[in-house]
């Protein structure tokens, strides 16, 4: 029974913080981005709006579902789930504290991204699929976007591996414990800051965030790929592009600003609240994707390419060559 | 200020017969419709330097349609009215190769006063729908009081 | 170097962020208007309840739209008597042209924008309705506090040339 | 199963009523697809007329080659409400309700350009200090537009901060015409003759406390839009429209000071108080988009200045001069023009002694604008036309009439 139960319990955990996390932050986002504009965001549902999200989601399940024709069915129906299942298994590997994780993989970080990189299949096939000429073009967008965007957010990240020397995002975290010279964290963002800049960048081209938000850009192509989508499907959609945020950012968290640790903590105060030290880091970061979100106007989809593929990719292949010559110099012997 | 009449008389004395006169409008020039775009071209040509149609419209006088041409020179900063008339159904000579400023508002005022557009790259209907009658003809009667009355 | 002005921008954003909110919460808080403003047209009476207006019909000849109408019965001893005074609120554009028109002040332009509807016959309103007519005689001194001298029988001389209309 | 182009396609041309299944429809160059060479078809998409940015009901037949735009068409007129044939129908002093409602976003231009007009044939002497609040109140319309047209532009580019910062200003400014005029965009202020009121004291208060803020306020946009790098990448040397183009097809005001035409109807052809207030006129190079912001957001900054020196140098006197309440101008012929925010706009009236004009014709500048976008857009991406809309500046309700 208990292997049953084990086996079952990291699954329904997982859907359970996806669920949770999704209604978070999609009140988060109306919050920070009225208040950035200078307005109020929600206020009417609840004490300063807070069960919002929980209504737009009931709306969401009572939406009339319309398949418009012309559609191609199958692919219209499957795309969503397509979006929406990499999304939800990409929370296996995010180490919560020392103990608190999902499953301990020790190649979580190539996981992630593998599981990730999944989510532009389901847009494609949702832009394909609803015969919408706006979709089409959203969706075609999403597919050379992502596709170009893939290689430096995976090149940004092999100087941490290097220095780490292992995949598991457990050791990673392990590693940046502590303090150098006494006063600056070991954080991999103070050495590491380039890598950390084409992450941030990348990272923003994955989650179709501004300023390269192609896919479903509001004032070219109407909603893009997600236009004919509607009630829950449209919800699967929505839901796994704030799952992905979390899942992106607590990347960011776990690789450059020390997972759950803290600096100058001690020990035995740390481990019990860890893990609320990493989501609050985490939420951090999101919200600075949606200052960004609330800040920038779009690039066009040839100057993205241009940056991607002429900018990006060269500087850090040559950062990765710099950082393995200083491995090498540093610690001939270092890498167990 | 106002182009002086003289030039403007002798620039179109070659082209075509026009008799230029000055209302409260400026100097007003009246020509015969079909070598308007050749008295435009050679208004434009001209020492005069009309370079820019400002505006492009029609009037139903009663018995035919009189369209009006506003032409300004920058250079001089003078504008210059030239007017020729057309019967009901006539047929509005394009003068895009002169001022290409000329294409919209020519099939606005073709389609308002039921002309018909001939050498215009693209002659369909700008505002209305494609069975409308000619709105800014006298003849065509706006709702009366009682028609608003009980809409 | 290349992200200065993005770096600016999202300063820029920050400063505003930390300024606050500046929605007015409507339901809950009102804007009050300023004294010109123009919103529905509201009949005025005099202190003792009787309505200013003496159905000299200037405003509805003022009217662009045609939308004020007026139904009146004369007695034989000259006073009038306003059956209705119908006044189309879906299709006045509030410009108020009528007010302006109106010598006996008989007319304003209200301040209430709250003029939503449940269904579409609501729209024609009576503003006045089964009521007696101020006399002119009587309206004209208390309405032209100027030493004008009074129009000594109803005001006929604007009729003729309105018939043209 | 069919090929879903060819459904994609067929629905485009069926919903435009257009779709003939034999031959290829007119307009749209249907490359054969060969079974060797490697043909993209084009597509026909429908920007609009239900569609977030096209500044109103403005409906863009685009064909296009993956994103690049072979043909561009403008169908307008879905809000063709006959202001013209309607002028014929209305008294003299009521011809400015009707020009509000043209180009909405500045609606004072409007009426001035038709009082002006009347005042040309009735040849009335309007007071100073009816001219010097035409010109305060126009000066406040512009920025209150120009702010209108950052905001979209910004929105068109895909950045959604700067249209609220700008409609936060814009709510101070539309305050301040409803304290003067009694309504935030259908003013009925400027009449032949005059104005019809003085500026009240909350007016000028309220006046006072914007004039504070606004250069702080302008520096900040400059620096959120114009500042930003990515913006400038997406902006420069886009869509351009040489000097030769421009007066070809009859572009006006920013749009064609932008190629460096130093042409301003408010110093070429001085009305209200223009002649007695100091501004300067900001030229461009190049004409392309970049240009446009830098004319428009310059032009802000000369109305604020205009402002100030309006509400200092307000003369004394009465608001409206002497005119009789039924206006019956003379028999003939006139136009008067006004720099409005979209450029040169111009009432050409024709009265024949009776109340009512005899023919009313109002000259459009975004419909001049419109046409330029015709000949610039084949050739632009998809994501640049949105973006060009925006910066030509165009308002349906002037296009449609």
């Amino acid at each position: 029974m208990s292997a049953v139960l084990s086996a079952i319990l990291p699954v329904l955990a997982a859907v359970a913080l996806m669920l949770v996390n999704g209604v978070v932050l999609i009140y988060m986002l109306r919050k920070v981005l009225g208040h950035l504009h200078l307005r109020l965001g929600p206020m009417h549902v609840g004490p300063k709006g807070i069960v919002q999200t929980t209504a737009d989601v009931l709306k969401l399940l009572s939406k009339e579902d319309i398949t418009p024709n012309g559609v191609d069915r199958w692919m219209y129906v499957l795309a969503p789930v397509v979006v929406f299942v990499p999304s939800l298994m990409a929370y296996a590997a995010i180490p919560f504290s020392e103990t608190l994780r999902i499953t301990r993989l020790d190649t979580g970080l190539l996981y992630t991204f593998a599981v990730l990189s999944l989510v532009p299949l389901g847009v494609i096939m949702a832009g394909w699929a609803s015969a919408n000429k706006y979709s089409l073009i959203g969706a075609l967008r999403a597919a050379a976007q992502q596709v170009a965007y893939e290689v430096p957010l995976l090149l940004s990240v092999i100087p941490v591996v290097m220095i780490v020397g292992s995949l598991d995002l457990g050791e990673i975290v392990a590693f940046q414990t502590g303090v150098w010279m006494g006063v600056v964290p070991r954080w991999f963002i103070i050495p590491l800051l380039p890598s950390f800049a084409i992450f941030l960048i990348s990272a923003l081209c994955e989650l179709n965030q501004t300023p390269f938000d192609m896919s479903e850009a509001e004032s070219e192509l109407v909603a893009g790929f997600a236009t004919e989508y509607s009630s829950m499907k449209f919800g699967l959609i929505f839901l796994s592009e704030f799952s992905n945020s979390f899942v992106i950012s607590a990347l960011a968290v776990t690789l450059f600003f020390g997972g759950w640790t803290l600096p100058f903590v001690p020990e035995e105060i740390l481990t019990p609240i860890a893990p609320l030290i990493f989501v609050l880091k985490t939420y951090i970061g999101i919200f600075v994707f949606m200052w960004i979100r609330g800040t920038l106007p779009r690039v066009r989809i040839d100057q993205l390419m241009n940056l991607g593929w002429k900018w990006l990719i060269p500087a850090s292949l040559a950062w990765i060559m710099l950082v393995g010559v200083v491995v090498k110099l540093t610690a001939p012997g270092g890498v167990s | 200020m106002l182009p002086d009449e003289t030039v403007v008389r002798t620039t179109l004395s070659g082209v075509t017969q026009a008799e230029v006169s000055t209302s409260t409008l400026g100097v007003v020039v009246r020509i015969p419709a079909d070598d308007a775009s050749s008295a435009l071209a050679a208004l434009k040509a001209s020492s005069l330097d009309f370079i820019m149609l400002v505006d492009l419209l029609g009037t139903d006088t009663g018995e035919e349609v009189e369209i009006t041409y506003h032409l300004r020179s920058l250079t001089r900063d003078e504008d210059l009215y030239v007017k020729c008339v057309l019967p009901y159904e006539g047929v509005l000579h394009s003068v895009w190769n002169v001022y290409a400023s000329a294409l919209l508002p020519e099939r606005e005022t073709a389609e308002l006063f039921g002309l018909t557009l001939a050498g215009h790259p693209n002659p369909a209907r700008l505002l209305t729908v494609d069975d409308t009658e000619p709105l800014l003809r006298r003849s065509v009667a706006i709702r009366t009081l009682e028609e608003v009355r009980d809409r | 170097m290349w992200g200065k002005g993005i770096l600016n921008g999202m300063r820029i954003t920050m400063r505003n962020m930390l300024r606050g909110p500046i929605t007015v919460k409507y339901p809950y808080e009102k804007i009050e208007l300023p004294e010109r403003a123009r919103w529905a047209v509201t009949p005025t009476y005099n202190e003792d309840g009787m309505p200013k207006c003496t159905a000299c019909m200037a405003c509805i000849r003022a009217c662009p739209d045609h939308i004020l109408d007026l139904e009146v019965t004369t007695r034989e001893d000259k006073s009038k008597h306003i059956e209705h005074y119908s006044y189309e609120l879906g299709a006045c554009m509030m410009c108020g042209l009528c007010v302006e028109a109106c010598p006996f002040d008989a007319i304003e332009m209200g301040h209430d924008y709250e003029l939503a509807l449940t269904s579409p016959d609501e729209l024609t309103i009576d503003l006045l309705a089964d009521v007696d007519a101020a006399s002119v005689k009587r309206a004209r001194p208390a309405a032209e506090p100027k030493p004008e001298e009074p129009k000594p029988e109803e005001p006929k001389p604007e009729e003729p040339e309105e018939a043209a209309e | 199963m069919t090929d879903p182009r060819d459904t994609v396609l067929t629905h485009a041309l069926q919903a435009e009523g257009t779709y003939d299944s034999g031959k290829a429809p007119a307009g749209i160059r249907r490359i054969p697809r060969g079974v060797d060479g490697l043909a993209t078809e084009h597509l026909v998409v429908n920007i609009g007329p239900q569609h977030p940015s096209t500044h109103g009901v403005l409906r863009l037949v685009v064909e296009l080659d993956g994103e690049e735009i072979m043909n561009a068409e403008v169908a307008v007129g879905y809000l063709h409400r006959g202001i013209e044939k309607l002028g014929e129908h209305r008294r003299y002093h009521q011809l400015g309700t009707l020009m509000d409602r043209g180009d909405y976003v500045s609606g004072i231009h409007g009426e001035l350009a038709a009082a002006l007009a009347t005042e040309q044939l009735l040849e009335v002497e309007v007071p100073a200090k009816a001219q010097w609040l035409r010109s305060l109140m126009s000066e406040i319309n512009r920025v209150a537009s120009h702010l209108v047209w950052y905001g979209t532009f910004g929105l068109d580019c895909g950045a959604m901060g700067q249209f609220l910062y700008a409609v936060r200003d814009r709510e101070n400014l539309l305050d301040i015409l409803e304290a003067v005029s009694g309504q935030r965009m259908m003013f009925n202020y400027v009449r032949p003759g005059g104005v019809v009121a003085d500026l009240p004291a909350d007016a000028e208060q309220k006046l006072r406390t914007f004039l504070r803020t606004i250069d702080g306020y302008l520096e900040e946009h400059d620096a959120l839009l114009g500042g930003n790098e990515i913006f400038q990448k997406r902006v420069r040397g886009v869509g351009a429209i040489d000097r030769t183009t421009a007066l070809s097809f009859g572009l006006t005001g920013a749009n064609l000071r932008c190629t460096g035409v130093p042409y301003d109807v408010r110093r070429d052809k001085p009305y209200a108080a223009y002649e007695e207030l100091q501004f300067d006129v900001p030229l461009g190079s190049t004409g392309d988009a970049w240009d446009r912001y830098l004319v428009r957001m310059e032009e802000m900054r000369q109305a604020v200045r205009m402002i100030r020196q309006c509400i200092d140098g307000l003369p004394e006197g009465d608001v409206m001069a002497k005119v009789p309440k039924v206006l019956r101008p003379p028999a003939g012929e006139v136009y008067a023009c006004v720099e409005s925010p979209r450029g040169e706009l111009g009432v050409h009236l024709l009265s024949d002694g009776s109340d009512t004009p005899y023919r009313f014709h109002y000259r459009a500048p975004s419909l001049f604008a419109m046409q330029v976008l015709e000949e610039i857009l084949p050739g632009q991406l998809l994501a640049d036309a949105i973006m060009l809309i925006g910066s030509v500046d165009v308002v349906l309700g002037e296009i449609d009439r």
